[in-house]
Parts: structure tokens; C-alpha cells; sequence
């Protein structure tokens, strides 16, 4: 890709003239989409979609019972290939992604995901390793993993790091674990984690898979927490404290030296969620913050595609004293050559495997090829430029929209709809109306700290023209609000479909295709 | 921009980060590099690693022809680049073809109700366990040592960490679980897990094992890491099974050194409010237009917290997008003729290593995956790499005191292998 | 790709239920779409899409005389790699592919264009193999247009054939350069060319190219050429006659052998337009039917895409006598080494050459591989197919459109607007009424015999769903023709766009983005 | 479907096809393949083209580096799969994006118009010149022997038919054309054809031809096989060129040993109506929004007959797509970055062979690509050959009887080109 943002300092005077359809890319307009059944619901019959070389009969299983065995999978689709790929291409015209438009989905990081790493994660030598290949013949790949984990462990701040972990929650529960055996080697794992009421919901969900009671801890006025608070929660009986810096709402925690001095006088340990990482990268290192323990989210803060859903990856990066707790496998070089440790006796202390095989390698592929790509000077700027952004917005919805918390912004800003509140126009509203303008909406309703949250995460991927459109958009629905309420809370117009009853999908749920499937 | 912020400069905007913790030099990470020098480095890399012939190792990662057609549509920005449907009017795409997942893992496994996806194999299988305890009450969870040896750690280290008890039950000469060992460990299980087909590439005795738990209570997992054994062998939910997991990684899903693939989570529908994981609805719009939804939100720790069923957010769509995809074009005939052909060239492989004196190690039927016996299995392995080939895997790394396990070599055979290669194989296996 | 039907006799009877939103691919409907600028429009400014090696200074030229330098490109884009990418996912959104649905665009044979071929064409020792690499270095591809050249003479049932020619258009010029010169030979070029009134446009242009005046020749009520009709037309002055084959009217010229012998027996020869191939492949041989030289369309017949235009490509087969003065190059296998013939030296008859280097070798890797991947069965399948799928939409269509030829049809079928004449509604009406179906329409206003043509070809790659999906729309529209015919006029009404100013444009021509560019 | 028909069987279908003209058997052509076998095929035949690295050789077809995000983006259905924008309500996508190759195509030359692509440049060169005889009503052309060779050869193929007379006139040791010998040539001539740069690599005297041109009433027609000159040379139209013919293949299109790759097109408003091929217009939906169309097909086959200005149908419209996108992604700064680069690279590559001795053989100004004294051209080609380098062209071949050409080989040097590559270049030429 070219550089992460093509931004250059220079460009400051650069907003020019936009086009006659408005600045940056155009907003959203009705056009033609076209109406597509389940793969499970189309008339034809009798065709396959793919060409296989000529298959043995039903004889062939003759050397297994015939009670185990099964014939054709009635319900399974029968089409051909064409009508396959228009299936797929008429459903993915019904969705939005980074490459339709702007899509600011706080505290997920949806910058750009570089088509050069798509075609890299695609070259044979990656693609079609096997896991179990003998190392002689995956040397690359182990280069690549070897040189990943020393990248993340310096850009972190901290002295190793496992690329296992297959997602950020899962790289929390790792970091948790590590800690969890860490105590234990001492002689006690203790019962508490502490996590301020700011956290994302998989920071308790992770801390109650390890067996830990979370205790919340309220976040200050000022949208941090306070040292105090921290003072008044910790004992004996806490593993460590969960933290996300800059916090949930976009907040750098000032006082992080302080509560990790706290926590760490009492024997606790500091755990940081890096699904921030955008707003530090080569600014300040969690390490250098106190942090013993952070996971990573590669596909946030390294530009590994959201897919829908995922896949993810979740890196955790700790302390040397804690090295020797990581989950196999570890990568060691040994003169030249490389080589996985997967075998407990070479590392004892280690809390185990978390999932089958290495990681997900095809993330790590792309990630390495992100850090290359932008250098030192990259990364910093990478995180520079998300935080201008974010700033900009909101300098350009403060007064719109209301603010609230009064505090620096880094890389993302939270606003809520007080300021709608007589309208009866709703943050739900607002987003959804965002739609019939050619936006994706903000993550909304979270963090749990703010009613009505709209948390607006621009990235360093964004133009200045784009995100005037976007502010244009925020301006219009907030006019809108008070001139015509219920056209916003009708909204949207524009997409294939409507508003959708979600309370209908839980009350009767309908969660797969059978024949003659109904939805009422 | 600065200006309209009322900042003077960028790293005024930093203020908030105390001056002593921020860094004040450069990272230490290799310089920047053009697209042109970026793939040069990565193509050095590529190159240093050799997969010019299929692998004959599987051991729960199988090589299969991806069809170029589904990783063509895989590279539509509108897919790849989305994210979790949280705005179900402008995901529909996501959302379809997540419920077309489930419908797939519904109609492979034969069961109810699957979720979204899951990491991996693996976890699934772990988070089933945990499943299995929240829904009987129970802390013993009963294993079969046939189960991948892989997803055995997982399940432990999960385990571990909540206080449950694993218990691992042997298998037998045939390569299928100890039935005796099993019933003796039953009693009081949560849940007894069982692979299908198993590590060994055997055919376990699944509808035997199912029928011990249901007596004593348990639920019965049914593990699957090569899937494309649905195609031959009758669904886990038709012999007992009460959860199968497993991951979808031979539909559309190259290797990639062992991920991203698609772990799937299937279930009857009475543990619905148990299932981990997101879940994809069918429900209506405004106008009465059918749509999908994300759904059953309430056990997941965005509501929970820390009562969520799973801590699982990010999960594999993309592969699971992947699978659905392959899965489609394969359709009704094309997964039976896929299923057929590889069973058809597993014999071929047993047929060539047969010919040359070398014997399968374990009795039990197989389905595109079975061990052999010999004799210095690592020898073999490192034999072949130097021919550039991944052989196997030998049996001791995971089972080094089973008898049987001693000098066995598990091989995989896939339509990738062509009779042709499977005899080069055989062959270099035996000279 | 999966054969290239995935059909079966058993599918007959396969026509089952069809899904809730109607049979096969649904409908179209309005969704969202994006308004989009020119890319020169955009406002962002001092970005730049490539990522580039560090650059040298302007001084680098100076060994160049200044007065020939300029600067950078007033006016060029300066969009970061992001803004690029949304820019065209964004336009692609307002096309329709074969991809989106069925496009029975008659004479242009838009069948499914496999996936598999594109993966194959982007092989790098295909994509990147330059023209001019020694013989040594590409021996790969000269094998491959030796066999393809091979297959390509007996499927015409002729002797050698050239792949050189750029599309059917130049195949066509090509053909004709070699007949030219082949009666050059025998003392005398000659002046005239006989073309049916059913001939396409290229036919007549081609042959004036080539310093020829054509003689249209009347096709008779049955839509066929007649033996009297050719021999009342055929004298010694006459080069050759153009026929294509099933004609344009997608019958076949049932008198091609006498009236081949009419023009041999005064010395003239038989050019065959093999645009419609598509309906002989296998079933029968031009040169079995008395053509000496035939032009193939590979974007048609044999599936490479029709990229938006092109790039097509246009080999010629022909008769042993005609060979040497084919074009050059020429494959040729020495041994089991393979070189090109590029010196006229070695072919002194040959006409020259009709383009750079040797042809559209992209189009050759995927023709060979939709060939290879037929075999002998697969291609007779296709003809097979092609022409029931035809003969279905005739025979569902019939009665609710006029059909102005009674005669057989083979691979597509021509109707007009006779029946809805008394509706005011016509043959563009139709045609625009049938995009708010979610159809591409068929070709319109062609063949000029047929007053308001609409020529249907539904090639071979269509499901019966597909089909009845699309008659049951052409019906819908009939219907609505009667009962209100302004709403079909009104139409498109789904498209992001209305229908366009066709006089304005040539009235006014606007054929370039200029600054400040107005359109009024 | 039959019963639908009224037909018995498939074959009944083809009745109108005299049983005697049938083909009563099979084709003889090799049997079918499955898909997997299909990529072997193919693999081996593409494994037998040696590409490992970027050809010395330019000579009408540069190896450039493709972005590949360009290459994703046109393997979008919705682009490839199209075809003429004849419908121009649902191809807005293919219609604006030929707008703004029409644009580049403008910018880059300096002239006023475009068309939307030609199969190539020779054919654009050949369409150039008979556009020129139809403009002055003049029959003979002129042409520069420093024109490339196979633009040149087809030139004569399309005028052959037309009996018109094409006139070469020599270049001089700078490798320019002799202008002497072209001004005692242009009297009556139709148009003076003349590269920018040349085929020799060399920056033409374009200003002084047109300028000699101009006087005579002759067009002058320039033409750029390797358009990443326009990046750092002055546009054809600046220097008086009133057509400027060639290929942007350098943009977005791979070499593909030849083809496809986009011709372009562009002219002097006057002559607009005898312009061949297609062009697209902006014009206004009836609810007033801009919107493109294909127009001006009153001089098109379709409507004209055999009084059309050309018998183009099918062009090179998504290699034209390429080569947008490509310009796109690059804009103003990549394009003269680009240029810098490639000039760059070609300086290092002179020097580097100077420090070997070898020199180049025109004293002209150079782009990317330069002519070298290297004795026996051939000699040194089969010798790189070996070493699976496509070293250049040896100048022989197409101009066997000029002093200067023996003996020269034709290179060139792009950003792909790294110094250490050029460095074992020179080293292989010149051991
Ligand atoms: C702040 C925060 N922490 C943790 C997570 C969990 O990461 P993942 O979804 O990769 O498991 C997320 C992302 O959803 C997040 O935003
Ligand atoms: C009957 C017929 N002949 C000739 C042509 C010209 O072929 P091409 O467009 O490839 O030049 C076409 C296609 O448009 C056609 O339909």
C-alpha cells in the first residue's frame, strides 16, 4: 500500500475545492439492488459448481460399516457455478465495508486494509504451508513469526510475546492466565481482578473464564480513574487490574505510573487491553506506562481485515518474568535455523496451548507486512494522524453533538444525544439515519459510562475531505433532529432494508434454513 | 486541521501523556519499505518455504483444492472489509451468509442450532466442555484419547483455569476409544468427548460411546477436524451426539500454517441459552421484508459481562464466509463425490504402502486419514523433507508410550494427491 | 469451473419449487447505492495511491534538454490508496456483469466467464512473460498457441488458422487480406464483396478497409439467403461472399453448400463470420459447410471475458491453399521445441502483420483452458445447450412477442414490438422496463431487417430457473404494456440513473473532465 | 424444457442442419480435464516460461511494477464480466471510468479528445495514419525509420488495402530522425509520423517534425509505446502534435508475452468526426443528473456501415480500465515519481555498462531505455539467455543494413529494475 495515510505535513492547506457532488466521496442515493434467496432456496436442481476429478461410486466404502455411512445431504444447494458466484456477489453488494465508504465503528480501528498484504498472506510459500511441516521446510514463516514477536515486544514496550492467541478476548484471557500462574508460582493466585466500568465487556467476560471475580471500579468525573479509587480496591486478594489506556472513551489514564505503583506494592499486576494500541504506536509503550501484560489486536492496530467477524489476532506481550509463562508454541532460533518449541518439558511453566496450532499465522503475515511497510516513522505517524482525526472531529460536532466529558480525546471521541433529547431523536436514530447519508454509524451505546453513546473512531486512513463529509452528514441529521424528527427516527430509507425487529429474532428464534422456512 | 482543533502543532494533541512516559526515540523496527522491496522480502520468505507437492500430513489441518472462484469473492471489499454486523441494515450480505453457515453446520452435523463460528477446533471443543458443565451441573468431563492431542491441551488449559476435572479415557488396537474405559469413567461426566473421525483418522465408536453417556447423564461431544467426512460418514446428531464441534477448515480454508480456519459449534436446541458465541436470526423489517439479524445477544459479554456464555467476540467469519462459499458450489453432489474421492485415494495410499510391506497400525475402518506402521517414523519425515515433502506425523510425538503408537506414521490422502504422487509417496516411504 | 453447464439429461425433470422470492435469482429492487465524483473531482489533495522506491530529484534530467521536460500533470488526481479503492468498488456498484445476472445480450454469447481462467491467465510465467524473451524462455507459451491454433482448425474444420487478430472486427479485416491476396495471387484482387442485409456492421467495414465494395444481398422471408439470390449477385468480380452462420437472425443458412458452390464455381471464396459459433461447436464444421476462411470470437465462443469492451480476440482458421498468406506470426514446432516465424523471409505470401507482437496471448491461456476443460463431450454439450436454452425462451415467449421469422432457431431467437405497437410501448421501452426486473436487456435494433429487434441469447450457461425468472418478467412487462404502458415508458426507475440524454450528448459533446466542467 | 419446445430430443433442434453437413463424430481435441488436472496442465506449461526476473527488454512492451490493489480491483464481477456499455443505465461504473481514461489519455498527451481504446498502438498508429489520408485527403504518409518496427509493419498491412503510400525517412547517429530527409519528404504528404520517445528510446526531434509538418498541411501523429515518458517529457500536443497514438500497457497491464494492452487515441478537436472507435460522452438523465453514455456512433460501423471511420467493435476496454485505475492510484505525484525513477534507473544502467566499457550507440537523449554498443547482440541474448535473463533486443533484427544498429542492443530500465540487478546485468553483458 502507499504510505498508511499518504498524509504529508504539508497537506494542512490542502483542503481544496470539492467536487460538484459534494466533498469526498459522494453520499448514499437509491439505487438498483437486487433481491437474492438463501443458496438453500433457489429452484434449480440436479447441478454442482465445481469440476473434480472423477469420483469413485458408493463400492468404494465398502471397507466401512454400513451403518456409519450416509448418501447425498438432502437441503444441500444444487447450482451452478455461475449462479454460485452471482449468489455471493449480489449478497455482498447488500453490505458496507471500508472499501464502500467511512466507517468509524469506535474502538475498532477500521482503517484501511492494504490489498498488497492480501496478496502476500496469498503467495504460495504462506497459503499452503502445513502446521506440522517439518521445520526445514517452513523456515520462512518461522522467520516471519520470530521477527513479528520481537517487533510487538519492542512497539509494547515489554520483553516477550506470544503470537498465539486468535483474538483480542482470547489474548485477554492468555494475558490473565499468565498472570494467574505467575501468582500461583508465588503461592497464591488470588481470587480479584480489578476493571474500571469503562472496560469492553470481554475484559470481565475473560476475567470469569479464569476464575476470577471481577471487581468494577467507577471511573472518575473526568472520564479517568482515579488513584484513589484504586487505593481504596486493592488488596492482597487482587491478581491484577485491567486496563485500557487510552480508555474506552478515547482518554489517555494520566495516572497509570501511579495505580501501577499501587497495584504493584501489593504484589498485584497491571493488565493492559491494547485494542487501543492506535493512539500510542511509537508515541509512549505500555511498558514504559507500567504495564506487565498486553494483548495486541492485530486487526485493529495493524490493518488485518475485520473479515465480518474476523478472523483476529490476538498477541500478548509481557515482562521477562512473566516469559516464562506463555502459551506454547515458542519460536527460538537456534544459529541460522528456527524452530517451534511445542513441547511442555522445554517450557514447564508454561500455562499450555490455547488453540490448535500456532496462531493464525495469515494475520500475522499481513501485520508484518503493515510494520514494514511503515517503519518507525509510519507507525508513529499512523498513530499522529488517528489522533488528529479524531481531535478534528471533534472540534468540528462539539456544540452539535453533546460532549460528555471535556477531557484530551485521542485517537477516538465519544459524543451522546442529551443535547437531542427534546427532539425525541435518539443515538439509535442518529446512526441509523447516518446510513441514508453514506455512512456506517459509530459504534453506539458503549462505553456503558455514557447514555447514549456515539463513540467515533476515525482512523489515520481517513482524508480531511472525507471527513468533512462525514461531519456535513453529523451537522445534517442534528438539523434534521429538530426540523423533522420522525423522518430521522424512520430511517433508513435507502438500504434493502428497513429497520429490522430484533426483538422478533430473539422472542422466535429462526437460526438456520429449513424447508419451507417462515419468518413471522 | 490544527487550526480548526485550536492546537498548535500534532504532538500538542499528546499532552495528556505525561512527558516522562511518552518515547522519545524512534522504535527500534526495521526501516520502511516500498511495495516493490516489501514484496521482494516477503517473497524471500515465501520462498523459504517449500509446498511444491500437497502434504501427506494432515493431523487436523487437510489440503484441499480451494476453487479460485471462492477466493476471487473472498477479495470483494464489501466482505473482507466489514465487520461484525452490528448494523444489520447495511450487512445483510454478512448476515445472510452467516445463516447460510449455520444451515450448513446444521445439515453436515445433523443438529439444531449453530452459532456464528469459533476461533478453532479446538476452542470449540474446550468451550463445548465448559458448555457441557454449565448446562448439567457437573466437573468431570470424560476424553477419549483418540481426540486430537492438540485440542486435549486446549481443553485442559481451559479447563485448568476453571477447576474442572478432565478425565482421559484410552483407545484401543482398533484406533477407536476404549468402550470398557469409557463406561467405567462415565459416571458423574458432564459430557464425553469423541472424535469423528478421530485423530487416528478412525472411525470411532460414536454411536456406542453416545449411548453410555445418555445413560449416565452426559452430554456427548463429537469432535471433527476434517470435515469433509460428512460427505460418507452418517452425522454425529443421527448417532447420539449432542454437540459436535470441530473446524470447517477443509471447505475453502487453505492451510496457512495451521490458521485462520473456521471452528464450528453445533448443538441440540434445548442448550440454546448455553451456546457461546454470536448467533445469526432470521426475522422481518418494518415492511415485513425478511432479514438477518445478530441475535440471542443476551448471552454474550457485551450484555453479560462477566456472566457471558464465552468471552468469544471476534470470532473466524471470514473463514467461516469462506467454508459457506466452498460449501455452495460443492453443493449435494459435489460433497459426496469430494468425500468419496478422498476415501477412494486413501485406499489407493493404503493399496501403494500395502504393496510395499507397510501396514496400516491400527485395525479400525479410516476415512481419508490413517496411521502406519514404520518403524522409525521420524526418520521418515526427515527422509522426505529433504525430497521437499511433508510426510506425516509420527504418532510418538503425542502418544510416546502407546505401543501401537511406537513407529507409527499418520498420512493423509486427499484429491490432491494424484495416484501418481500417492506412488512417488509410497515409494520414497518405503524404498 | 465446473463443466460448463453443470447440466444433466437427468436435469429434465429438475425444475423444482422455486424460493419464496420468486425462481432462481430474484428480482430487482431499489437499495443504496453511492454517489461518486470523478476522480479528478475529488477535493483531497497532495495524497498519493502508490507506494513508490525513493525518487530522485528533478536534476536527474539533466541530460535532458530542457525544453522538453515538464512538471507534474496539472489537473491529475493526488487521492490517497483508500479514496482509489472506494472510488471504483464504488462505480463497479452501478454496472451490471454476468456476475450480477443474466445478460442475454444476442450476438455477443455473454456466458459465464470462469473464475479458474482468470487465476490461470495471472500465472506469472503467463502474465509476465515479455514478447521479446528469447524462444528458450517462453517455450510454455508458444506450446500453448501451437495447440490452441491446432484445436481452433478442427473446430472450423479448416486447416491452420492465425491467433494474431485483436477482436472478431479485425479477425474479419484479416480474413479478408488473405482472400485479397490470395486472388492477387491468381492474377486478380478483384472488387467486390457480397453481405447479407442480416450481416453486422463490421462485415461491410471491414471489407471497405480493405478497398472492397460490398453488395448487400436481400435474405429472403424465411430469413435465409437464397442460392438465386447469390447467383443472380455472383461474377467474377466478386472476391467473396460473407456469411455468418447461423446468421444474425439465429438461423441457420440452410443452402450454405449450394451457394458455397455458386461462389466457388466463379472463382470467389467463402468468408464465414464465426460469431455464432457458439451453436456449431461440435454439431458441425464450417469448412464441412464450404467456408475457406473463418474469423472466432474467443470472448464469445469460447468465455474470456468481455471486460466492458474488450479485450476480445479474433484468430482466423482457414483453407490449406489460403494458408501462406496468413499474418504473421506463425508457431512452429521444430523437434520438440517451439519458435515463432516473425520474418517475412520465411512466409513471402504472408499478408504482414496485423498488429504488435503476436495477439491477445491473454485471451489464448483462457480459451485453451475453457477448452481443455470441455473436452470433445463438453463442447458439443455447450452447442447442445446453447440451443435448447434458446429454443425455450422462443417457445415461452411466443404468442406474448411477435416473432417475424417462423424458421428454426438455433442459439438465440429474435422477437420485435409488432404485438405491443397499438401500446405505444417499443422495442427501448421493453428493453429499459426490463432493468427494473433486474435483467440486462437483450440487443435491440439489431439485425436492421427485423423492425425493433430484440435478440435474445441466452447461451448455454443459464439455468432453466434463470430463464423462466426471465420470461416471466418479459410476460410481466407485455402486460403492463397493455394496462399501463406510461409506467414502462417511465422506465428504468431502479438504476441510479434514469434514462440518458443520448441527443444532448452528441449535440454537445462533453468527452473529457475539464475544470469547473459543466453539463447542460 | 423440450416438452416446452414441442421437441423430442436436443438433436431435433439442429434439424435445420442438413444431416450430410453434420460432424458424425467426436471433436479431435484432447479430452476434457477436472479442474485440479486443468491447474496442473497449465502450471506446467506456465513453468516452462522463465520469469524469475524483470526482462532487460522494452521495445514496445515495459515491465512495470502493478499495484495489486489494481489487479483486485478488476477481477470485480461487475467490471470484467460486462460488456459495451450499451445500456447505459446499469454501466455507469464502466461508462465514468471511460471518461476518465479518456481524460488521462488527454492530460497525459495535451490534445483535446480521446476515444475509449484501440486493440493496440501499431493499430492505432495504422488508424492515425488513414484517419489522416480521410482529414487532407492526401494518400501518401511519412514516417520516421525510428518509429517501432512492428508499428510500422502493420502500418503497411492497413495501407496496403487502402492504396495508400507510406514513405520511410532515415534516422541520423543521434538516433533522431533526419529531418533533412523528412522535410525533402513531407511535400503532400497526409501526416509525419514520429515516436515520443522513439523506438531507439530516444527523444525524437518531434517539434522540429511538426513544425516541417505543419508547413506542408501534413498532420503530425506521435507515438508513445512506453507512456510513463509522459511522467517526465513534455506532452506530444505541446510540441505540435495533432495526434498522439500508442499504448498505455506501462499502466496496470502486465506484458502477458504481448497482449492485451491498451491502444489509446487522442486528437485535435477539429478532426473529431473522423476519429475511429468508440468515445463517451457526459450527458444528463431526464431528472437532470450527470450521467455518461457511448455517443458520436453516427461514425461507427453499427450505424455507418462500410462508411464508417473504422471497423473497431470490441476494443481493449478493461486493459483501458487497468491502466485508469493505475494513473488513479499513482495521480500527479506518483506519475513524476514514476518517470524520475524509471529515468533514473536507466542513467544507472548506462553508467553501470560504461564502467564496463560499453557505450551507448545513438548520441540522442534518452528516456528509459537505451541502445548499447555490445558487438554481438545475439550472442550476449543466448548468453543471458542461460542465465533466464530476456537481456534486449538486438537492433539487427529489424534494421539489418544500418551501421549504428549492428551490433546495438536495446535495453531498458524501470523501478523494477533495483541497482544490484542492474549491477549483475552489466557485470553478465560485459563479463
Ligand atoms: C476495547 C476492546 N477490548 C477488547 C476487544 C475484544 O477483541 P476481539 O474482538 O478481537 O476479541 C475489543 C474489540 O471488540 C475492544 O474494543
Ligand atoms: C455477428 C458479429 N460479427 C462480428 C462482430 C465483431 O466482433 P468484435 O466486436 O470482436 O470485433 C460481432 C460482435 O460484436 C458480431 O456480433
Amino acid at each position: 500500500m502507499s504510505n498508511p495515510t499518504g498524509w504529508k505535513p504539508s497537506m494542512e492547506q490542502g483542503a481544496a475545492a470539492a467536487g460538484p457532488m459534494g466533498p469526498g466521496a459522494g453520499g448514499a442515493v437509491q439505487g438498483i439492488a437486487y433481491e437474492e434467496p438463501l443458496v438453500f432456496e433457489h429452484g434449480s436442481r440436479g447441478r454442482c459448481g465445481v469440476s473434480l476429478p472423477a469420483a469413485p461410486g458408493p463400492e468404494v466404502a465398502s471397507d466401512l460399516p454400513p451403518a456409519l455411512l450416509r448418501g447425498g445431504i438432502e437441503g444441500l444447494p444444487e447450482l451452478s457455478e455461475l449462479e454460485t458466484v452471482r449468489h455471493f456477489t449480489r449478497l455482498s453488494a447488500w453490505n458496507y465495508g471500508i472499501d464502500t465508504g467511512f466507517y468509524p465503528l469506535g474502538s475498532c480501528t477500521m482503517k484501511y486494509n492494504p490489498r498488497s498484504s492480501e496478496a502476500l498472506a496469498r503467495l504460495p510459500g504462506f497459503a499452503w504451508l502445513h502446521p506440522l511441516a517439518p521445520a526445514e521446510l517452513a523456515q520462512g514463516a518461522l522467520e516471519l513469526m520470530w521477527q513479528l514477536e520481537r517487533a510487538l515486544s519492542e512497539i509494547a514496550g515489554l520483553d516477550a510475546t506470544t503470537l498465539t492467541p486468535a483474538a483480542g478476548a482470547q489474548g485477554e484471557l492468555c494475558g490473565l492466565m499468565v498472570i494467574r500462574a505467575w501468582h500461583q508460582a508465588h503461592g497464591n493466585p488470588r481470587k480479584k481482578v480489578l476493571i474500571p466500568d469503562t472496560a469492553h465487556g470481554t475484559n470481565p467476560a475473560s476475567a470469569a473464564l479464569n476464575g476470577y471475580t471481577c471487581v468494577e471500579l467507577p471511573s472518575g468525573p473526568d472520564g479517568r480513574l482515579h488513584p484513589e479509587t484504586v487505593q481504596q480496591a486493592m488488596d492482597e486478594d487482587v491478581a491484577a487490574i485491567m486496563l485500557t489506556n487510552p480508555n474506552t472513551l478515547g482518554i489517555f489514564e494520566t495516572h497509570i505510573a501511579e495505580i501501577a505503583a499501587i497495584v504493584h506494592a501489593k504484589g498485584g499486576l497491571v493488565y493492559g487491553d491494547g485494542a487501543n494500541m492506535n493512539a500510542l504506536l511509537g508515541v509512549a509503550r505500555p511498558g514504559d506506562l507500567g504495564f506487565d501484560v498486553i494483548q495486541y489486536n492485530l486487526h485493529k492496530t495493524f490493518a488485518t481485515p475485520h473479515g465480518g467477524g474476523g478472523p483476529g489476532s490476538g498477541p500478548v506481550a509481557v515482562r521477562a518474568a512473566l516469559a516464562p509463562f506463555l502459551p506454547l508454541p515458542v519460536v527460538v532460533k537456534e544459529g541460522e535455523t528456527y524452530r517451534l518449541v511445542t513441547d511442555v518439558k522445554e517450557r514447564p511453566s508454561t500455562v499450555g496451548k490455547l488453540r490448535e496450532f500456532w496462531g493464525n499465522f495469515g494475520m500475522f503475515v499481513r501485520a508484518w507486512a503493515f510494520i514494514r511497510e511503515c517503519g518507525p516513522e509510519g507507525l508513529k505517524a499512523t498513530a499522529e494522524l488517528a489522533v488528529l482525526n479524531a481531535n478534528y472531529v471533534r472540534a468540528q460536532l462539539k456544540g452539535t453533538y453533546n460532549l460528555p466529558y471535556e477531557t484530551d480525546s485521542l485517537h477516538e471521541v465519544v459524543f451522546d444525544d442529551k443535547a437531542q433529547k427534546a427532539t425525541g431523536v435518539t443515538t439509535m436514530d442518529v446512526a441509523k439515519r447516518l446510513i441514508d447519508h453514506g455512512f456506517h454509524p459509530p459504534t453506539i451505546y458503549f462505553p456503558l459510562v455514557v447514555h447514549g453513546a456515539l463513540m467515533i473512531e476515525p482512523t489515520e486512513s481517513e482524508s480531511r475531505e472525507t471527513i468533512d463529509a462525514f461531519v456535513t452528514a453529523m451537522r445534517a441529521i442534528a438539523a434534521e433532529a429538530v426540523a423533522a424528527p420522525e423522518a430521522v427516527k424512520a430511517a433508513p430509507l435507502k438500504p434493502v432494508r428497513a429497520r429490522l425487529d430484533e426483538t422478533r429474532a430473539a422472542r422466535k428464534p429462526v437460526l438456520r434454513w429449513t424447508p419451507g422456512m417462515k419468518v413471522e | 486541521m490544527l487550526d480548526a482543533i485550536g492546537a498548535k502543532s500534532v504532538p500538542e494533541l499528546f499532552r495528556s501523556i505525561p512527558e516522562p512516559l511518552r518515547l522519545a526515540r524512534p522504535l527500534d523496527v526495521p526501516p520502511a519499505l516500498d511495495e516493490i522491496a516489501l514484496f521482494a522480502e516477503m517473497q524471500r520468505l515465501a520462498s523459504r518455504n517449500q509446498v511444491a507437492h500437497p502434504p501427506f500430513v494432515g493431523a487436523g489441518c487437510y489440503p484441499h483444492h480451494v476453487p479460485p472462484v471462492v477466493d476471487q469473492l473472498l477479495l470483494r471489499g464489501e466482505f473482507f472489509t466489514a465487520y461484525t454486523p452490528y448494523q444489520p441494515e447495511i450487512s445483510q450480505g454478512t448476515l445472510t451468509a452467516l445463516f447460510e453457515w449455520q444451515t450448513f453446520v446444521c445439515l453436515l452435523t445433523g443438529l439444531d442450532v449453530s452459532n456464528a463460528s469459533m476461533y478453532d477446533g479446538a476452542t470449540a471443543t474446550a468451550e463445548a466442555a465448559l458448555m457441557a458443565t454449565r448446562v448439567t451441573g457437573r466437573r468431570k468431563v470424560v476424553v477419549s484419547a483418540a481426540v486430537h492431542p492438540e485440542y486435549r491441551k486446549v481443553l485442559d488449559t481451559y479447563l485448568r483455569s476453571t477447576h474442572d476435572e478432565v478425565v482421559t479415557v484410552p483407545f484401543g488396537a482398533d484406533g477407536r476409544t476404549d468402550l470398557a474405559a469409557l463406561a467405567g469413567a462415565v459416571e458423574g461426566a458432564a459430557a464425553v468427548i469423541i472424535g469423528w473421525p478421530n485423530f487416528l483418522g478412525v472411525v470411532d465408536a460414536l454411536p456406542e460411546a453416545s449411548a453410555l453417556a445418555r445413560k449416565a447423564g452426559a452430554l456427548t461431544i463429537a469432535v471433527t477436524a476434517e470435515a469433509v467426512a460428512f460427505g460418507l460418514l452418517e452425522a454425529p446428531g443421527a448417532l447420539g451426539a449432542d454437540v459436535a464441534v470441530g473446524t470447517m477448515q477443509s471447505f475453502g480454508n487453505p492451510p496457512s500454517f495451521g490458521g485462520p480456519a473456521p471452528g464450528f459449534f453445533a448443538i441440540r436446541e434445548p442448550y440454546l441459552r448455553q451456546l457461546p458465541g454470536r448467533v445469526c436470526g432470521a426475522t422481518l423489517d418494518k415492511h415485513g421484508r425478511r432479514g438477518f439479524v445478530l441475535t440471542l445477544s443476551t448471552r454474550e459479554q457485551h450484555i453479560r459481562r462477566e456472566k457471558a456464555t464465552s468471552n468469544i467476540c471476534t470470532n473466524a467469519g471470514l473463514c467461516a464466509l469462506a467454508a459457506t462459499m466452498h460449501l455452495a458450489f460443492l453443493g449435494k453432489q459435489g460433497l459426496s463425490d469430494l468425500a468419496r474421492l478422498n476415501h477412494g485415494r486413501l485406499r489407493l495410499l493404503r493399496d501403494a504402502l500395502a504393496a510395499r510391506g507397510v501396514k496400516p497400525a491400527f485395525s479400525g475402518p479410516v476415512f481419508n486419514e490413517q496411521a502406519f506402521e514404520v518403524g522409525d517414523a521420524e526418520a521418515v519425515v526427515s527422509r522426505l523433507a529433504k525430497k521437499g515433502i511433508a510426510a506425516g506425523a509420527p504418532l510418538a510425538r503425542w502418544y510416546p508410550d502407546h505401543p501401537k503408537a511406537r513407529g507409527a506414521l499418520l498420512c493423509v490422502a486427499t484429491e490432491l494427491h494424484s495416484p501418481e504422487l500417492i506412488d512417488l509417496f509410497a515409494k520414497a516411504v518405503q524404498p
